[in-house]
């Protein structure tokens, strides 16, 4: 036996403080985001509850008059909530579709010199501040449609004129706005999916055509969906650039129909309100709180168990 | 490939499945134009409306616009100080929340042990990441705003987005220090390093694209932020007279201001502002290439 | 807050809405303290008072370079809360305060008289409204401008959000409170002027000193909304701008009454003329 | 539990072969006394010709297990079987040689009595013939015990080498007529004795196959 | 050569990555339900002669090919070659396991769906028989809606073949497939693969000489892209008659 | 049992991960100068067990160890023992070849650096002596400061060998140092290793039998957390007194 | 070119022992009959004790081939060297054994002069020596030409025993004498017949060791 150099029984024996200080820092960091997002719910639960007791649940959820000012104010929000639903399941409806398919053609059909032109150009588009695209909205789809809805409501009293500024309006620059999220993200997740699938699937003669729609966008599934809950959480949560295209006016969710998102109501009215009408409008800020963390979790569950089912 | 050897014809009736059988798949051409005319679709509008912004916008642009802020007296307008105020939320937010983003996929990539703690934080980072920003700019506009009594201001603003891009830092972050192969963190403490030695040597230099990457993301956010800030940073214009003063006082930043032209209806100042953010954005997302390029190549080459 | 408000400011006795003139006193304080006033003054609220307020902080810090004059608009009622609150020093407001404001110890300092001007865009043939007219649009009994003898064209409506001081006072003037039908509520005077300029058939109502020929202004009873016609009380839609303030201006911090000084000087009243308005009083 | 088919039906073939190749070897020995005392010299001639088939089993034998060497990387248990087939299949080819280099002399000897005067002879074949028979079986069977006393019944078989010899020599004092037929005879005593030997190599290569030792010595 | 029929010949194969000569006049015969295995150093072009074998090398942007790749006789790079009937009949397994993040039932149902087949029982039984044919039926038959990616790597491999051999190929190549697997599946691999030549013919591309030596009728020694030498397994691995073929196959070469 | 003194004990150890009973009694020497090797099938505990002997474990927080580890007679788990000394003197070497992002040069240096050595002369000392042992230098000298990922995955192993080397450790341990090597490369660290027993004990987790019986002195079979067998290598792969390593090592077993 | 610096020591180690055992056997065989004409019979104990030195060689031989097998997979030209040496060791140690059973005999002839009458016997052993040592010699270079002469050479030895055994039917047809002594030479005789055949042996697996084929019949 070699002579023995040194024992590891260290002087100490345990950590240094260097150590302990590095992991409580941490620690703190990391639970920061945790008090971060409860007080964050705490504030809106405490500015929004008030409310929703003194105007009673059911009148500011499912009441249908929005008349905050008045002598004898009246709180509904129900067409606020509808037109966020249907504005946003419409602008996904239109968004993702068009932006998978996009990504499906820059990931695997464009010509690399095209992809490399394009894909920049994408990536530019989802950085820029969603306000731009609300003024090319009211610049250009407003009028656009305030010429197809006196097409279609000529002579109409019923209905009350716009000026284009609609639902329509709102979910086309939704749309718009999410497809650079969307493309973006299912670009990358269509090229992490691992060559060897596509080889595996032409291997075994399918076409390019098959291949894609059989084994890569399957394979690509989970970050499709990561896409969507992004888009819809980015349309969703959209305020400032819809504020000016759809109108504002609370009114039933119907194409032509200047609507008013939850979003809006909060941006616009904020700093107008005063008194209750204040506290309504947290209450609109805990409904579509409520909203998201709706979604969020659901979507996370669908998404966990789509890849739980995979990993065992 | 020789193709001279000619092929007599009848082989193929001969052999029971010739594999010269050459046809075309319906659905596959169908297919193929669905995919041709989404791409055609966002491809033309996505161009469209950068062509559109930079037509309109770039005449706007001039000396006075870039240098002077705005003056209702002498009825002309400038960005300079929004401009000014950009930087100055971009920078304080990345001080605040830079270290706190990282430090939180630290804790949770390196520190935590797994269980509960871990899945909680995980769900408020992401849940924090879907709030929408409106969300956000009430609650600063309480809490920061009223509650601490910093009205409207900089640091409103800027301590509003910090919680706000902390999922962003956190996040990339944290996949930057997953994809650190874990035989990095073995071979260190292997041969005797202590953890936090480890941290500092190995993970964060590895990391470090990842974490730059999620700087940037921060940065497009900030800088394309508008209904966060509205209620917490306000819509000041005019140059800072004093370095940390300002930080009290409101500030709006290019896209608040943009906001407020669009409102005024004043378009052109609306298109000038959105090209030098369509600029800006693009910087830092050459920027960004250009970094973790460069880091990358270090690393392999180094 | 005007927080560094270093030498004590001579006193001063004015009163809001009392004195219109400068005194010798006031001149010698002013001069004095123009070298010496330091710190920043926070407003916040009316949209509709944004042309002015700008005008006048600019003015204000031009004279006290060492001052700063920050002002927000963001809304009659959110500079009212923050006034009251006491985040902002100042709060604008398009509208007389409410008697629960008031309550809450906010003086109502009126520092001019605006007109609400009723506009509509420029291709309409129409150019004139009674009130009756206007009452009948706003509550949608007009839906077309071929009833009011202009082109068979749908009138879109376009207002503001509730809450605003204008709607505020437009509908309170026209007794329209909660009966308007709004195709269009939009947030801020500058919107409405743009939505208003771009939307064929619409209309909608902004405030006086905003007004430029993107729009068509409407005569309402033959009478043009001109600062004369408000002063003489012929055109009927005004209401006042308010710089509200939490308890008197004597109670105030000297930069912020240094500000009122000058806004009832001769020198704020023409400020206030310059920008289309008609001076309190 | 893998089956490793392929393997193990190729040890299994291996086990066949040598199986087969003792039972030739065997019958050689026995078919050459059978051939003697029934002076069938047919039978003897076949018995040098089947001399070739176990020469030809023997090179397929090696090849097989070269082969499952090449191929399958034995260890343990499996290398061992492998190996002392490689081995053991000398000791039995030597022997078939043996059996034919009998029969050859036999064919010489033909028609001469010499043989029932050399007593111990008869005795020998059976001994040796029964060793052989015993331990190709305890070789395939891993038999140590078996195999234990076979290197024990070898000595009986030198013995009686001894006895043949003597017989010899007086045979050749009392006259000498028959040197030729003697010293054939006793070639062919000396050539069982060989037997018993080869016999005693296979129960050696029986214990290296079932334990890795030879003689207690570890090889493997 | 162990030899039959002839299945697939190359004459005077030649291919270029741009300007990377990186096969040089390969000749070889692919014999019918005979195992051919390819051995030589990384980079040698053993799965490039492998991919030119099926067409997989036409993705390759870059690639030239020369000469003449033969099936049955008639020649795959023919501009009439339908190439989705070519891979149908010529299956390729790969170096690691890659089934799609499917179930089972799917991953196996994938390649006769392609193929137009519908009909579930039809389905159902081309599933059944291809597992057994892979030998994976017994342990994943209560299974079958589970997720592929749930299976050892073993299974998963095995689980590739059966999805090759639902297509019902004449044809199997094979690009390393055991050398992601642990010893355990790689010896299972192996006596399936022996299995697998009664009706198939197989290539197979190795790194593990002893796998060559276990399961191949005949061996192409390759080297940086020309087949030194070809020969019957047994001869290449006892009595190579290349010097270079020697020293690869007794570890003195690298 | 191919002996000489012991360098390293364990006693009665028995590893929990949670639930897990993944060490069950393991009862072992490990002797100065030799190679020990331990095999078994995926997931039997030899893993497990090599991190036991430098504590690696103390990283996975459900564990729990009973029973003691004896480095030089001293009980590693004592609460007094530096684990950072510890694991100087057991390096450690991994499966896949691991080594950081940076320069050949600060590769070797890490470890001394750690330790406190800062002095340049001594540094590059060190990292020619590490480099040389692990039989590198020559083929990396003149490019000691490019980045050590450009290194082929063999001159990557040697290189992570060299680093473990540099903290001057008494033991090694490697966990499947060639699993992820070509078949010459393998031959190559092979060799090393035979060199290095000379200087330090070494213990080698290992798939590959054949690696086993090339060389190592002793070896362990381990079997869902027990050492069923612990033999001189020879033994061990010749005559194995247990059923179950027969079986294992036939590969008849999985 | 990778070194695989231990393998290739191991080969060298199983050549240099295959060498040495090839030198002792022949030194073995070279002794007898130095011993014999000098009447050493001390010399011819040495032998009989040298033979277990052999004897233990051999296994060690096989041992190293056995553990080469196990520990290198050897293919090709290694495995058939491996393989060889494991056959062909146990020819050496054959040609020992029958060396010290020469060097019995001749302790038992001890003092007669028989030898001398049988004249055949120092050419034989010569021949016998000669083939041995070149047969040792062509399978460690793995010379096929000089095994093939080797083989030639066995015919001459055979001739060799049959004249002996000539020589000594002659003898014994004149006298009743040495009957004894007589047997035992032809045994001698047949000792160094068997050496030469084993010499053959060598050179077979000299040419398996050199193309994978004994006679012709591929094995490997
Ligand atoms: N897609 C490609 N583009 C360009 N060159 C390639 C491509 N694929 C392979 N090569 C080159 O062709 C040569 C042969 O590669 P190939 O993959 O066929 O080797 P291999 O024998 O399969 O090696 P390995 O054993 O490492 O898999 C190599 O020099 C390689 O660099
Ligand atoms: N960090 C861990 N946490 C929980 N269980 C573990 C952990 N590491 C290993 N195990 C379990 O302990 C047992 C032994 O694992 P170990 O990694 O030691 O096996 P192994 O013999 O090294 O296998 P392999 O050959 O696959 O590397 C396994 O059942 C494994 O699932
Ligand atoms: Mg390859
Ligand atoms: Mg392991
Ligand atoms: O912005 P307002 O003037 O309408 O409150």
């Amino acid at each position: 036996m070699r002579p023995k150099s040194y024992s590891i029984f260290g002087g100490h024996g345990s950590k240094s403080g260097v150590e302990h200080a590095a992991e409580v820092i941490f620690t703190v960091c990391g639970f920061f985001a945790v008090l971060a997002v409860a007080s964050i719910t705490l504030y809106m639960i405490i500015s929004g509850t008030p409310a929703l007791f003194k105007v009673g649940i059911l009148d500011i959820l499912f009441g249908t008059i929005w008349m905050p000012a008045a002598a004898t104010p009246s709180f509904g929000i129900l067409y606020v909530i509808l037109t966020s639903i249907i504005g946003t399941a419409l602008a996904i409806l239109i968004g993702v579709p068009i932006g998978v398919m996009t990504a499906v053609f820059l990931a695997e059909v464009a010509p690399e010199r095209l992809t490399n032109i394009v894909r920049p150009a994408v990536e530019l588009l989802a950085g820029i501040p969603s306000v731009i695209y609300g003024l090319l909205g009211i610049l250009i789809l407003n009028p656009l449609m305030y010429k197809i809805e006196l097409k279609i409501f000529a002579g109409s009293t019923t209905h009350q004129f716009t000026g284009g500024a609609n639902l329509i309006s709102a979910v086309l620059v939704l749309a718009l706005m999410i497809l650079p999220t969307v493309i973006n993200i299912s670009e990358s997740a269509l090229r992490a999916v691992p060559q060897h699938l596509r080889s595996a699937s032409l291997a075994l003669g399918a076409t390019k055509i098959q291949t894609i729609f059989s084994a890569v966008l399957p394979a690509a599934k989970s970050g499709i969906i990561t896409a969507i809950v992004l888009g819809t959480g980015r349309a969703i949560g959209e305020a400032m650039a819809i504020s000016l295209v759809s109108g504002s006016s609370v009114n039933m969710p119907l194409p032509f129909n200047s609507v008013r998102f939850l979003t809006t109501a909060i941006v616009s009215e904020m700093s107008y309100s005063a008194g209750l009408h204040k506290q309504v409008l947290f209450t609109i800020g805990l409904v579509l709180f409520a909203f998201i963390m709706l979604i969020n979790i659901t979507l996370n569950n669908l998404l966990k168990k789509g890849e739980e089912s995979h990993d065992k | 490939m020789t193709n001279d050897i000619v092929i007599p014809v009848q082989k193929e009736s001969a052999v029971t499945h010739s594999i010269y059988n050459q046809k075309n798949r319906i659905s596959d051409s169908f297919l193929t134009f669905l995919i041709y005319l989404c791409a055609s679709i966002s491809i033309m509008v996505l161009v469209g409306i950068m062509g559109y912004v930079f037509v309109r916008g770039i005449p706007e642009i001039s000396l006075e616009f870039l240098t002077t802020v705005p003056s209702t007296i002498k009825g002309t307008f400038g960005i300079v100080g929004n401009i000014v105020n950009t930087l100055y939320v971009v920078v304080i937010t990345l001080l605040i929340a830079t270290p706190l983003g990282v430090g939180a996929a630290i804790y949770l990539n390196e520190y935590a042990k797994g269980g509960k703690a871990v899945r909680i934080i995980e769900f408020t980072t992401e849940t924090l990441a879907g709030i929408p920003s409106i969300i956000f700019g009430l609650f600063g506009y309480v809490f920061f705003g009223n509650t601490l009594g910093l009205g409207y201001s900089i640091l409103t603003g800027a301590l509003t987005l910090s919680i706000m891009v902390l999922p962003l830092i956190t996040r990339t972050t944290q996949e930057a220090l997953k994809t650190v192969p874990e035989s990095y963190r073995s071979g260190a403490l292997g041969i005797g390093a202590t953890k936090w030695y480890m941290i500092r040597t190995i993970l964060l230099p590895s990391a470090m694209p990842g974490i730059v990457t999620g700087i940037i993301l921060a940065i497009g956010r900030i800088v394309g932020e508008s209904a966060a800030l509205l209620f917490t940073a306000g819509s000041g214009y005019l140059l800072p007279k004093d370095f940390f003063g300002k930080i009290f006082e409101s500030g709006g930043t290019l896209t608040i201001q943009l906001y407020l032209c669009m409102q005024k209806a004043k378009y052109g100042q609306a298109f000038g502002i959105a090209v030098v953010l369509l600029v800006i954005v693009l910087a830092i997302n050459g920027l960004a290439k250009f970094l973790s390029h460069k880091f990358n190549t270090e690393v392999k080459e180094s | 807050g005007s927080k560094n408000a270093e030498t004590q400011a001579p006193d001063t006795k004015t009163e809001a809405g009392t004195t219109s003139g400068t005194t010798a006193n006031e001149t010698t304080a002013k001069e004095d303290t123009a070298t010496n006033l330091k710190g920043s003054i926070s407003m916040v609220g009316s949209t509709s008072m944004e042309k002015f307020a700008t005008a006048l902080s600019e003015v204000f810090m031009e004279k006290y370079p060492s001052v700063t004059v920050q002002a927000e608009f963001v809304g009659s009622g959110a500079g009212i809360e923050a006034v009251t609150n006491g985040s902002a020093d100042i709060g604008n407001s398009s509208r007389n305060l409410k008697d629960e404001e008031k309550a809450k110890g906010v003086a109502e300092n009126i520092v001019a008289i605006d007109g609400i001007a009723v506009v509509s865009d420029p291709a309409n043939t129409v150019d004139n409204l009674t009130k009756d007219q206007l009452i009948n649009i706003y509550n949608g009994t007009t839906t077309n401008w071929k009833e009011l003898g202009g082109a068979d064209q749908p009138i879109v409506v376009i207002g503001r959000e509730a809450g605003s001081g204008t709607r505020t006072a437009f509908e309170e003037l026209l007794k329209l409170e909660d009966a308007c039908k709004y195709s269009n509520e939009l947030d801020s005077t500058g919107a409405v002027m743009a939505k208003a300029a771009s939307t064929p058939g619409s209309i909608g109502y902004v405030s006086l000193d905003v007004l430029d020929d993107t729009v068509k202004t409407m005569k309402l009873e033959s009478v043009e909304p001109t600062p004369e016609n408000i002063k003489a009380g012929s055109y009927f839609l005004s209401r006042p701008f308010v710089m509200a303030t939490k308890g008197e201006i004597s109670e105030q911090s000297d930069l912020v009454k240094a500000l009122f000084d000058y806004i009832y000087s001769d020198e704020g009243k023409d400020l206030v003329k310059a920008v289309g308005l008609i001076p309190a009083n | 539990m893998t089956t490793r088919v392929n393997y193990e039906h190729e040890l299994s073939l291996l086990n066949h072969d040598i199986k087969e190749m003792g039972r030739m070897v065997e019958t050689s020995i026995e078919q050459c006394f059978v051939a003697f005392e029934d002076q069938d010299f047919e039978k003897a001639e076949d018995i040098i010709k089947g001399d070739r088939t176990i020469n030809d089993l023997e090179r397929s034998i090696e090849a097989r297990c070269l082969s499952i060497i090449l191929r399958q990387q034995p260890v343990a248990g499996d290398l061992r079987v492998v190996s002392s087939a490689l081995k053991v299949v000398t000791d039995l080819e030597r022997i078939g040689d043996h059996a034919s280099d009998i029969a050859e002399l036999i064919l010489r000897i033909k028609g001469e009595h010499v043989y029932h005067v050399v007593r111990h002879i008869p005795s020998m074949a059976t001994a040796a013939r029964e060793m052989v028979r015993c331990s190709i079986e305890a070789f395939i069977n891993q038999d140590l015990e078996t195999a234990k006393q076979i290197e024990k019944q070898d000595d009986v078989v030198d013995e009686l080498f001894d006895k043949v010899k003597n017989d010899v020599v007086d045979l050749l004092k009392h006259s000498n007529e028959h040197i030729d037929q003697c010293i054939d005879l006793l070639m062919v005593a000396k050539y069982l004795e060989r037997i018993g030997d080869h016999a005693v190599n296979v129960c050696e290569w029986t214990e290296f196959s079932k334990t890795g030792a030879l003689k207690n010595v570890r090889i493997l | 050569m162990n030899t039959n029929t002839v299945k697939i010949t190359t004459n005077h194969l030649n291919l270029y990555y741009g300007t990377n000569h990186a096969l040089k006049d390969v000749s070889l015969n692919l014999f019918t339900n005979k195992i051919t295995a390819f051995i030589g150093p990384s980079g040698c072009g053993k799965s490039t002669y492998l991919k030119t074998l099926n067409r997989m090398n036409d993705l390759v942007p870059s690639v030239k090919i020369e000469g003449e790749v033969l099936l049955d006789e008639e020649n795959i790079y023919d501009p009439r070659v339908d190439t989705t009937l070519l891979r149908k009949k010529i299956g390729m397994v790969f170096q690691q396991p890659n089934p799609f993040p499917m179930s089972i039932y799917d991953n196996v149902a994938y390649g006769p769906r392609i193929h137009g087949i519908k009909n579930k029982s039809e389905l159902d039984d081309i599933v059944e028989r291809s597992l057994k044919g892979a030998a994976l039926w017994d342990e994943v038959s209560d299974r079958l809606k589970k997720s592929a990616l749930g299976l050892s790597g073993g299974q998963q491999q095995r689980l590739c073949i059966a999805r090759a051999l639902a297509v019902e190929p004449e044809v199997l190549l094979m690009d390393e497939p055991t050398s992601a697997l642990d010893p355990i599946s790689t010896l299972k691999i192996e006596d399936l693969m022996d299995e697998l030549k009664e009706k198939y013919t197989v290539a197979i591309v190795t790194h593990n000489m002893q796998q060559a030596t276990r399961i191949a009728d005949n061996t192409a020694f390759f080297l940086v892209g020309e087949v030194v030498e070809y020969a019957p397994t047994t001869e290449l691995f006892t009595a190579p008659k290349d010097k270079r073929t020697e020293d690869y196959i007794t570890g003195r070469f690298g």
